[in-house]
């Protein structure tokens, strides 16, 4: 018994850390997805010339509470005829395979659960794959027509995009030389270069990809409303669809910080290396100071008391944040010796803001997207997926692997490489433009046999 | 897994097995063989079956027997295996969970990054194996194709 | 995919069925070999309704057919009723008639975009629609106090005057108008995947349409030029300029851009109208109980669904005889079943859209 | 760590039970799937001896059984879905012919 006590004791002081980055992202990231949600939702009213959510709490700020308290009391409904068991696994499995995926991550130099994965990107892409089975699985326990077509579509959807956005890793890690995640960055840093302006293509096509894999607008198919009612989540209601629900944004988050981590440079400042962009560095102090202002200065616009006090809290909460982001650029200047103490604060609040900052731009893209955009048909983006997508990946690969060999034997380094990796780039994008071009011609004579088998029918 | 009515349960056991090996390969410090295992064997190979099961409508296969008339062959194929491994154990003298190695050969921190490791090997002394593999990958893949298409 | 065929039943309870249509689709895998659309869940004995109603007291019911045309509905009833009477609405009473009635096709068309537009998965162009639509309604709202089921006209003319800055708000609204159509535009013409999901889908060529009694843009964009303000004008068209659009393919895109075109014409006419309106009376003389002699009447109007007919018999007595409609979303339905064999599930969806139905009306 | 007498008796364990399923079930799909537990009883017998030795081959050749796997997967299933299509069932007892 004691023995037993002190394993778990030592288990503890081993690994509390990852312990409780664990618990945290468990229990906050659906309070994070809730705000994505609303931020959403403005940036869609904004677009559409509305005002969107401005309800529950000041411009609607308490939304995503008053939702998730709905949701979690609403009656729980499982269908008569469907498969009980596997009905309640699906949505479980769906979140649990999004949320497992997070622990490769790293949110910054010290933020990462799995530290050290020797597998980090694999481990991650691999993980988020598994979802697809809440989805399969719960389109087909919910033995409805719509809920098993939305299944079929999700399943040969994510099938077929994994392959492209593995290939675009691949090409991603061709310049890295490592799988893990701390490394992929550091190998950036030192590089200074991100992997995005080096390959291009691949970043394109993880972007379109992983906006496919996630089942985002215009890729949507599975879940089209106006198709197939809610595809596999039809059935679906309060708890459980939120499960879903909240399993679909934590994968836009895992595809985003892969992108973010591979592509955009991870947790560095835009052009870390170059000197005279230092300023940089009180940017996101100021960006937080400005956003406490502009809540101060719509403070005495809010209607009731209750909302000018939150108003003002959130004002606060900014400004408490901007002290944090400050205090480590700042204090330097006021005591030089302090400099080397505050390094690791400094990489490490820094790198956690410039990351959020990047994955954010990234799901801001995914958003937009989603409002501009009509939606794929199936056969289109099938076609889209195997005709375009993968041999533009495989052929990138290709060429990104020549001109790596090209760029060590003349010895290019950090942003030289480009002289290297852009006639690549191009050679990538014509050779897929040429299929693309023979392929609509083969897809034109194909159509006019088919209308003549419609007429003939 | 196998005493399962329904395919699309026992897809979901063997899923379940399938991880849970995946797990024992982390524990054996295997970690590329176990990314590989989730990647290809669950999200490959099991959305593959699953996608079948549900083509194929079950509803015809589910009110028939689940067992074909070949119980006794199974259990003595079984038990012939069985008795087989005992008659091992038997003539090493050695009880199970006594006397064999223990798998703490390397100590873990000196183990190189293991999918380089296995990488180095796959593509020096086995490069042709792995050719040949991805060969076959390929013949599957047309035959796959061939066989799923629809016959006009 | 599977071997079998699914029968799947969209509707009537369905995002995208535009009310309470229902469709029996037989899919194969994906693919739709069969159709069958069940209607009558809005059904509520217009018709029937009308045989007890005064002339006067039925006008009001027509509005609740096609409800997001309702001052088209109530134009076609009235110059049917008229025709009966033998009596003509005054100059000016026809004028503000066309142009409230072209305001409402924009309206119609302008709902038809949004809806169509979501249901292909463009989120944005139904707001902006609706930003507009709303002004439309707006001025509705002004000239008669109601903004949907408006009961505009009045049997031998109209019953209110045009409002004081009647003209002001018209023009304000068809010069905003015109770069409004093309922010529209600009989202969805040419769009890639706008393109990809709606050329080529449901094509219906000149004779099929034409075989099928198919009206209004559903028609023209199959590339036959018939428009029944032209060729039988009413109220006061033919004192307008405009012109006709028509498609090649028949297609949905080519639909699209009918529809689009429709609208810019009829901001043209309402520009042309709004210009001169002339004085003068606004109702005819009727007298307070309508009595017209017996005889049987067809009068057909251009809705912004298509032909919209009214048969109306007279016995003498103040109630009609019998009324028929013919409602144009009924008839344009008939050709679904043509248009979506051999499309995927998907674009049975934009075809609904397509066709622009209103079950108010389909049903009756 | 566990002594490799225990990685042996599972995958004897995952190794029987495929077989009696291979031998039992007469739907095809289960079938295969069993098949495919026997391939992953092999794949731990090749890991847990690849660590016994610090010889990373093992792991080489658990990847070509997957490897192998996702082969034979691919075209069972595209022989069941052939078959489906043309008989209209799954089950093993009820495949008597060799061409149809």
């Amino acid at each position: 018994m004691q023995a037993a006590a002190q394993a778990t004791l030592d288990f503890l002081k081993l690994y509390w850390a990852p312990l409780l980055c664990g618990v945290v992202i468990v229990a906050v990231l659906p309070l994070i997805v809730g705000y994505i949600v609303l931020i959403e939702r403005k940036l869609m009213a904004d677009m559409q010339a509305r005002l969107g959510p401005m309800r529950v709490g000041p411009h609607g700020l308490l939304q995503p509470i008053a939702d998730a308290v709905k949701l979690l009391i609403k009656e729980d409904i499982i269908p008569d005829d469907a498969d009980k068991l596997v009905f309640w696994l699906a949505p479980v499995f769906s979140v649990g395979a999004a949320l497992l995926a997070i622990a490769g991550l790293a949110f910054g130099p010290a933020f990462q659960i799995a530290q050290d994965l020797d597998i980090g990107l694999l481990f991650v892409v691999g993980i988020s794959a598994l979802g697809i089975f809440g989805i399969v699985l719960g389109g087909w326990a919910s033995n409805s027509h719509y809920s098993l077509m939305g299944a079929l579509r999700s399943s040969a959807q994510l099938v077929s995009y994994e392959t492209a956005a593995g290939m675009a890793l691949v090409c991603g890690l061709l310049f890295a030389g490592t799988l893990n995640i701390k490394s992929i960055v550091a190998a950036q840093g030192t590089q200074g270069v991100w992997f995005g302006f080096l390959a291009p293509v691949a970043f394109f096509t993880y972007l379109v990809a992983s906006i496919a894999e996630t089942n985002r607008a215009p890729f949507d198919l599975p879940e089209a409303e106006s198709e197939l009612v809610a595809g596999y989540m039809t059935e679906f209601s309060g708890f459980r669809w939120s499960l879903y629900f909240l399993a679909e944004y934590t994968n836009m988050i895992v595809v985003a910080s892969v992108a973010t981590t591979l592509f955009l440079g991870g947790w560095l400042r835009p052009f870390a290396k170059v000197g005279w962009l230092n300023f940089l560095d009180y940017l996101p102090p100021l960006l937080m100071i400005g956003i406490a202002g502009y809540c101060a200065l719509r403070m005495p616009k809010q209607p009731t008391r209750v909302q000018q006090v939150f108003m003002l809290a959130v004002a606060g909460l900014c400004l408490v944040v901007a002290l944090v982001l400050a205090a480590p650029v700042l204090l330097p200047f006021v005591k030089p010796s302090l400099k080397e103490a505050v390094a690791p604060f400094y990489a490490g609040i820094h790198g956690g803001f410039w990351f959020i900052f990047k994955v954010s731009v990234y799901l801001y893209f995914f958003m937009w997207l989603r409002f501009t955009i009509p939606r794929y048909r199936f056969d289109q983006l099938m076609r889209l997926g195997w005709h375009f997508l993968i041999p533009l990946s495989i052929i990138n690969v290709l060429v990104v692997g020549v001109a790596l060999i090209v760029g060590s034997y003349f010895n290019l380094q950090g942003w030289a490489l480009l002289l290297a990796t852009t006639p690549a780039a191009i050679l990538a994008l014509v050779v897929a433009l040429a299929i693309l071009s023979i392929d609509q011609k083969n897809q034109v004579r194909q159509e006019g046999t088919a209308a003549t088998d419609f007429y003939a029918g | 897994m196998v005493t399962r009515r329904n395919a699309v349960h026992s897809a979901i056991f063997l899923i379940a097995t399938l991880l849970a090996t995946a797990g024992i390969f982390l524990q054996l410090r295997a970690e590329f063989i176990f990314i590989v295992q989730i990647i290809l064997y669950v999200g490959g190979i099991m959305v593959l079956f699953i996608f079948v099961i549900m083509l194929v409508n079950l509803d015809v296969a589910l009110h028939q027997i689940k067992f074909a008339r070949q119980k006794w062959v199974a259990l003595i194929v079984t038990l012939a295996l069985t008795a087989q491994i005992g008659l091992l154990f038997w003539t090493t003298g050695k009880m199970p969970g006594q006397g064999f190695p223990i798998l703490t050969a390397a100590p873990v921190n000196r183990l190189p990054p293991n999918a380089e490791a296995v990488a180095k090997s796959l593509f020096s002394s086995y490069l042709l194996p792995f050719e040949i593999v991805s060969v076959l990958l390929l013949v599957a893949m047309i035959g796959a194709v061939v066989m799923a298409k629809k016959r006009t | 995919m599977g071997a079998e065929e699914l029968v799947i039943n969209m509707g009537p309870q369905h995002p995208s069925t535009h009310g309470v249509l229902r469709v029996k689709l037989k899919l194969d895998g994906e693919r739709v070999i069969g159709s069958e659309c069940v209607i009558g869940y809005l059904h509520r004995g217009v018709e029937k309704i009308a045989e007890n109603r005064t002339y006067q007291q039925f006008a009001p019911y027509v509005d609740r057919m096609d409800y997001v045309a309702a001052v088209s509905n109530g134009l076609g009833y009235c110059e049917a009723i008229e025709k009966l009477l033998i009596v003509e609405a005054p100059p000016r009473a026809r004028v503000i008639r066309t142009i409230l009635t072209e305001l409402q096709r924009i309206a119609s068309h302008l709902l038809w975009l949004g809806t169509h537009a979501l249901d292909i998965g463009a989120l944005t162009p139904l707001f902006y629609c609706f930003r507009e639509r709303e002004e439309i309604l707006k001025i509705l709202e002004k000239y008669c106090g109601a903004r949907l089921t408006t009961h505009a006209f009045r049997i031998g003319g109209l019953q209110y005057e045009a409002y004081d800055t009647f003209e002001k708000d018209v023009e304000r609204f068809c010069k905003d108008f015109e770069s409004r159509i093309v922010e529209y535009e600009t989202l969805l013409t040419n769009n890639r995947i706008w393109i990809g999901r709606t050329k080529g889908v449901g094509v219906l060529s000149a004779e099929d349409a034409i075989a099928f009694g198919v009206t209004g843009p559903v028609l023209r964009a199959s590339g036959v030029k018939w428009d029944i303000r032209k060729a039988m004008p009413y109220a006061a068209y033919d004192q307008y300029k405009f012109e006709i659009p028509v498609g090649t393919t028949g297609d949905t895109y080519d639909r699209y851009l009918v529809r689009m075109e429709e609208m810019r014409q009829s901001r043209l006419i309402c520009l042309q109208a709004i210009e001169s309106i002339p004085p003068g009376a606004i109702m005819a003389k009727v007298g307070k109980v309508l009595k017209p002699p017996p005889g049987e009447v067809y009068h057909a109007i251009e809705a912004p669904k298509g032909e919209l007919g009214y048969y109306v018999v007279s016995d003498g007595t103040v109630q009609p005889y019998r009324v028929r409609i013919r409602p144009p979303s009924f008839i344009n339905l008939q050709a679904f079943d043509r248009m979506v064999r051999g499309h995927l599930v998907a674009d049975v969806v934009a075809i609904i859209g397509t066709i622009d139905i209103v079950l108010g009306e389909v049903d009756r | 760590m566990l002594p490799i007498g225990h990685y042996l008796f599972l995958s004897l364990a995952l190794f029987l039970l495929g077989v009696i399923g291979v031998i039992t079930r007469r739907n095809v799909i289960v079938v295969l799937m069993s098949i495919e537990l026997i391939l992953n009883a092999v794949n731990i017998n090749l890991v847990a001896f690849s660590r016994l030795y610090g010889d990373v081959a093992g792991q080489v050749f658990a990847l070509f059984i997957i490897a192998d796997a996702a082969a034979e997967a691919a075209v069972g299933l595209g022989i069941i879905i052939a078959f489906f299509r043309n008989r209209e069932t799954v089950l093993a007892d009820e495949m008597d012919l060799l061409k149809w």
